[in-house]
């Protein structure tokens, strides 16, 4: 089936109806996935936004439960609800990778995170595939296909002129039924995306097994300045802290995003902190991101988006980073995890 | 509940709405000359409550945002002349401070009347009467503060009007029969 | 590698993260710095049953939560032994019985108590470390006929810190083919027993690993856990033979929070209980 | 002899003589006209060392980890130089802490858009305050039109008007702290941010935390600023963050007298850690 890209518009204005769509807009300079309506105006020419789309299944801050004394003198726990029905329009294929990297963990390992799990039921995702990508895409090397998203919903692959319609899930497929108005049959090609970078990903997870210890660490953390730039635009980053907000006798209880960056992330009552120091910060999310991810749910917790590439105030590079562990000539140690 | 005010919500002004206002007093003028005012019985309002600090020179900025932030619509920082201070400097290092703060607030679109700073010694009760009547019907009369304020605020019992609203002392609470 | 088999990530619940509401039964102050506490639900029962070494998310609604080993249980109350050393704990040790707690839980795994049938059982602790220990030994002590001979040596930095007196002086001495060597790291007016640090007292008490058939638990502080492990390691104990469980700092309890890792593992959810062999394996910068 | 080549060959010497134990400078990063900050204490890699129009990164914070190994070798220009002085005057390192290559500086080049970066449109130091030796000839800059004239943008906006230009300039932050982490001024071994058991601003991302952090953060380095525009480079969300310093070194300097920070080492102390008899009197 095809679309044409003229009746985007009308389209979203149908889908909107009745749920919250999601498009990729630039609000206030910001790109990043806006609530389609008046005075936003969608931008599919952006290659990718600044700000994931793990905010509408993850938000920065999540009310979790409301707590206050009842009649009787005792604390009551009322859960929130927030999620509700919800169609994200435009996403990538980098970024719906990362969502099956989010489904890994809040839905599976003996709990289930309801919170997550009510949002992602609730969730419509329709991909776009991707014509053209920016210089800091290196997502085929990570096993991402620009063109295709195997868990998305409906996958919108660009053909140029049109899109080319697939509905991948019985979601997408109900979905797609009632895109009668706009979609007309036929059959077209998807421009073929030419990526400018491209890293050897082979080889690299058994690598870093033996490579704590390699002062590679040293040379990469002493530039990085440790703020949460990278973590706050991964798509990918799922680290959440849980604090409350009190007043008087009742109070909220909420999560939010936190960095393994910041300082007193693993800081104990004590004193004592595991990772003190920038290095074991710096090592521990790019092994988190290429190693430890990789051994614990079988899949690389980078999808090769770019935004920390772009966006990290001292241009420090993962992709440099794999390319040094290539480099390194420590025999790959395949732990037996 | 965590009250969201966004900017509209808070324009309409609710009716029997009472401006909340924080004074920070200097322990050794400011928080004296309230006690002074208080002997004197001297009445003024009871929409400010007073927090004493050691001097004003140790009027932290963060203490006004989060005022501010918590619910309050105006903020009073007094302390003493220049040349009386206990701490001899405190209120010099006060002063340019404040001057500062205050000029980035209004920069940062607060009304000029709901921070102020005033130097009230320990023997000046009328001005601080007046200063603190005056700073509650200049706040009331720019109503509710309307900044973006999603920590929930404060919701303090209702001031009690009319005659008796100043004769703070409460009224000997007479323990009724403890049910079985 | 005839080590001990623990099983991981094996605890399972919903709603992870929704505390239920509890009260304090019972509190006894253990140390100056020391308290207990007993909770039940509101309706007086226990709030969740665990295996022993198990832990739980026991905090104040109003202040945040903390992790601790459930130190103790019987089928009306759970227990959690807490220290003052931090916001939330300092508001705990501000309750008084009848107070409102919340608590979730059980979080983690538990202690191998089939892997360890039958063997001498050693155990080392070190101040608050006692509490998770105390959690294996007193199943031991139920299951007596199950496990040769106890021994346990704890360690602590002044007499007031030594937690659960009554029972380490009067009750387990006691107790049939069980030992319990106590020392402190220094001079103690209070105390006229051995002085030292728990690894060198530790080799004075030459516990040989009985070729295999003696199993070695320690829990203490970063500096006693490293001390000991080598000093056993030295003794010719095997590295599958020696369990500890690790401290870090945890938030969710359920493995998601990413705070608590271990290389790959959480130690929330596949821990806090290691054989060293297994961390031996893992990246571990704790 | 290039700037850049003298750079590599002092780098080369300090490093095989041993009087600095590591250097700071750029080095090519990946893609076109990129660089990207490099730390090197082997002589061999001083080759790696780039000087050219794209050298984004202000060097002055990483002399503070640095420090602890020895003396540290470092290429400063204006910005960095005015970094490393006010690194000395808040007593983090000592003068003879740094050996100092100064550089004139022509303004550095948006890789992107290939225009000067705003933060060098507006300079107006760009030869080194303080140096040891002198990499290449100083370089004459006329100074920019008008220092205040955002701030003076926003002054003149009505007072609802301003109040929702900056409630949507703090909605968008997302407190990823890059602002403090790069400023020269923030070097507090424990910042009120990371006091969590003060607990003075929560880690929620809303509106009124982002406020409390924004405006907290403009009041304690407001007096020390020294103008190098990298808070308002390393935002990820483009937030104007300058606006709220010069605002504040406007006010300094119209109320108490023109004070330029950090612009030697024997400089007198900042406005707000002194005060005058004859200060103007708004309170009375």
């Amino acid at each position: 089936m095809i679309l044409n890209k003229k009746n985007l518009t009308p389209l979203l204005e149908s889908m909107a109806a009745g749920r919250d769509v999601f498009v990729p807009a630039r609000v206030d300079g910001v790109a990043k996935f806006a609530l389609f309506g008046e005075g936003v105006e969608c931008a599919f020419d952006l290659v990718n936004t600044t700000m994931p789309p793990k905010d509408l299944l993850f938000p920065q801050t999540q009310k979790m439960y409301h707590f206050d004394v009842d009649a009787n003198g005792n604390y009551r726990i009322r859960e929130y609800d927030e999620s509700r029905e919800q169609v994200v329009f435009g996403i990538r294929p980098c970024d719906m990778r990362s969502i099956v990297c989010l489904d890994e963990v809040f839905l599976t390992k003996g709990f289930v995170d309801e919170f997550y799990a009510n949002a992602r039921e609730k969730l419509l995702t329709v991909c776009i595939g991707c014509a053209s990508a920016a210089e800091t895409c290196f997502c085929e090397s990570m096993g991402v296909d620009p063109q295709a998203a195997p868990n998305a919903d409906i996958m919108l692959q660009d053909c140029g002129e049109v899109y080319r319609v697939l509905a991948q899930t019985p979601k997408g497929e109900a979905e797609v039924a009632n895109w009668a108005a706009f979609v007309e049959e036929g059959d077209a090609e998807p421009v073929a995306c030419e990526l400018s970078l491209a890293v050897d990903m082979d080889g690299v997870v058994d690598k870093l097994e033996g490579l704590y210890d390699h002062p590679i660490w040293e040379n990469l953390s002493i530039k990085c300045l440790n703020c949460g730039t990278c973590t706050y635009v991964c798509p990918t980053c799922h680290c959440f802290d849980i604090s409350q907000d009190m007043r008087r006798k009742d109070g909220v209880r909420f999560r939010c995003w936190d960095s393994c960056m910041f300082s007193e992330y693993t800081m104990m009552a004590g004193g004592h902190n595991p990772r003190p120091e920038k290095l074991e910060r710096v090592r521990n999310r790019f092994m988190h991101k290429l190693n430890f991810f990789e051994r614990r749910y079988g899949m690389s917790l980078c999808v090769g988006c770019g935004r920390c590439v772009e966006k990290c105030p001292v241009a420090l590079d993962i992709t440099r980073l794999i390319d040094d562990i290539g480099a390194c000539d420590v025999v790959p140690v395949a732990q037996a995890e | 509940m965590s009250v969201v005010e966004t900017n509209e919500a808070a324009a309409q002004v609710p009716e029997n709405w009472e401006p909340k206002i924080i004074a920070f007093c200097c322990h050794w003028c400011t928080y004296t000359g309230a006690d002074l005012a208080g002997l004197n019985r001297m009445n003024y309002p009871a929409n400010v409550r007073v927090l004493r600090i050691p001097c004003s020179g140790r009027m932290n900025p963060q203490y006004v945002i989060e005022a501010l932030n918590k619910g309050c619509d105006g903020v009073l920082v007094c302390g003493c002349h220049p040349g009386d201070c206990h701490y001899v400097t405190g209120n010099y290092f006060a002063r340019r401070r404040m001057m500062i703060f205050k000029r980035l607030l209004e920069y940062e679109g607060l009304e000029p009347d709901r921070f102020q700073v005033r130097w009230i010694s320990g023997a000046e009760a009328g001005k601080f009467r007046d200063t603190v009547m005056s700073v509650v019907e200049q706040v009331r009369a720019l109503g509710p503060l309307n900044l973006t304020r999603e920590i929930p605020y404060f919701e303090l019992p209702a001031v009690p009007d009319g005659e008796e609203a100043f004769d703070a002392v409460p009224e000997e609470v007479v323990p009724e029969e403890v049910s079985a | 590698m005839s080590g001990i088999e623990i099983s991981h990530g094996c605890a399972k619940g919903e709603r992870p993260l929704i505390p239920q509401v509890c009260r304090v039964v019972e509190i006894t102050q253990e140390t100056p710095d020391v308290k207990s506490f007993r909770l039940q639900t509101l309706d007086g029962k226990k709030p969740f049953d665990c295996m022993p070494g198990q832990l739980g998310m026991f905090g104040l609604l109003a202040y945040g939560e903390c992790m601790f080993v459930v130190s103790a249980q019987s089928d009306e109350w759970v227990q959690f032994t807490v220290k003052k050393v931090g916001l939330v704990t300092e508001q705990l040790h501000a309750l008084c019985v009848g107070d409102e707690v919340s608590l979730r839980g059980p979080y983690g795994n538990w202690w191998p108590t089939e892997g360890c049938k039958g063997k001498d059982m050693l155990f080392i602790a070190g101040g608050i470390g006692l509490p998770p220990v105390r959690s294996f030994l007193l199943y031991c002590l139920e299951h007596r006929e199950d496990f040769g001979r106890i021994d346990l040596v704890y360690s602590g930095s002044k007499y007031d810190d030594l937690v659960f007196k009554e029972q380490l002086f009067e009750i387990w001495p006691n107790e049939p083919d069980m030992h319990v060597h106590v020392s402190l790291y220094r001079e103690d007016p209070q105390w006229s027993g051995d002085i030292g640090y728990t690894a060198p007292y530790l080799e004075t008490l030459d516990l040989g690993p009985e070729d295999g058939n003696r199993v070695a638990v320690i829990c203490g502080g970063p500096s006693l856990s490293r001390t000991c492990r080598e000093s056993l390691v030295k003794a010719g104990f095997d590295e599958g033979n020696i369990i500890t469980t690790l401290e870090m700092r945890m938030k969710c309890g359920v493995g998601k929070c990413g705070r608590c890792n271990m290389g790959g593992h959480f130690i929330c959810l596949d821990g806090p209980i290691f054989t060293l062999e297994e961390i031996g394996r893992m990246h571990s910068d704790v | 002899m290039t700037a850049q080549d003298t750079i590599r060959a002092r780098a080369r010497e300090l490093l095989e003589s041993g009087e600095v134990a590591s250097f700071v400078g750029w080095e090519a990063g990946r893609f076109a006209n990129q660089t990207t900050p490099l730390i090197i204490s082997d002589p061999a890699d001083a080759d790696k060392l780039v000087f050219n129009e794209y050298c984004v990164n202000t060097l002055a914070k990483y002399v503070r980890d640095l420090v602890p190994r020895g003396k540290v070798g470092l290429v400063v220009r204006g910005c960095d130089s005015r970094g490393i002085v006010r690194l000395i005057v808040d007593q983090v390192i000592k003068r003879e802490d740094v050996y100092l290559i100064g550089v004139g500086c022509p303004g550095v080049i948006d890789r992107k858009s290939g225009e000067p970066l705003k933060k060098c449109t507006e300079c107006r130091h760009n030869n080194p305050v303080i140096c040891d030796e002198m990499a290449g000839d100083e370089v004459a800059k006329d100074a920019p039109a008008d220092r205040f004239a955002e701030v003076r943008e926003v002054e003149l906006m009505a007072q609802p008007e301003r109040s929702r230009y900056f409630e949507s300039i703090y909605a968008k932050c997302i407190r990823c702290y890059a602002c403090r982490d790069v400023c020269p001024c923030c070097t507090c071994r424990e910042c009120f941010v990371d006091a969590r058991r003060e607990n003075w601003v929560g880690k929620q991302n809303n509106v009124a935390e982002n406020r409390f952090y924004g405006l907290t953060r403009v009041m304690h380095i407001g007096d020390r600023c020294i103008e190098c525009g990298e808070c308002e480079r390393v935002c990820p969300m483009d937030l104007p963050l300058m606006k709220l310093n010069r605002k504040v070194i406007q006010d300094l300097n119209d109320l108490f007298g023109e004070f330029e920070s950090s612009m030697s080492l024997d400089e007198g102390p900042e406005p707000l850690i002194t005060y005058d008899l004859a200060d103007r009197e708004e309170f009375m």
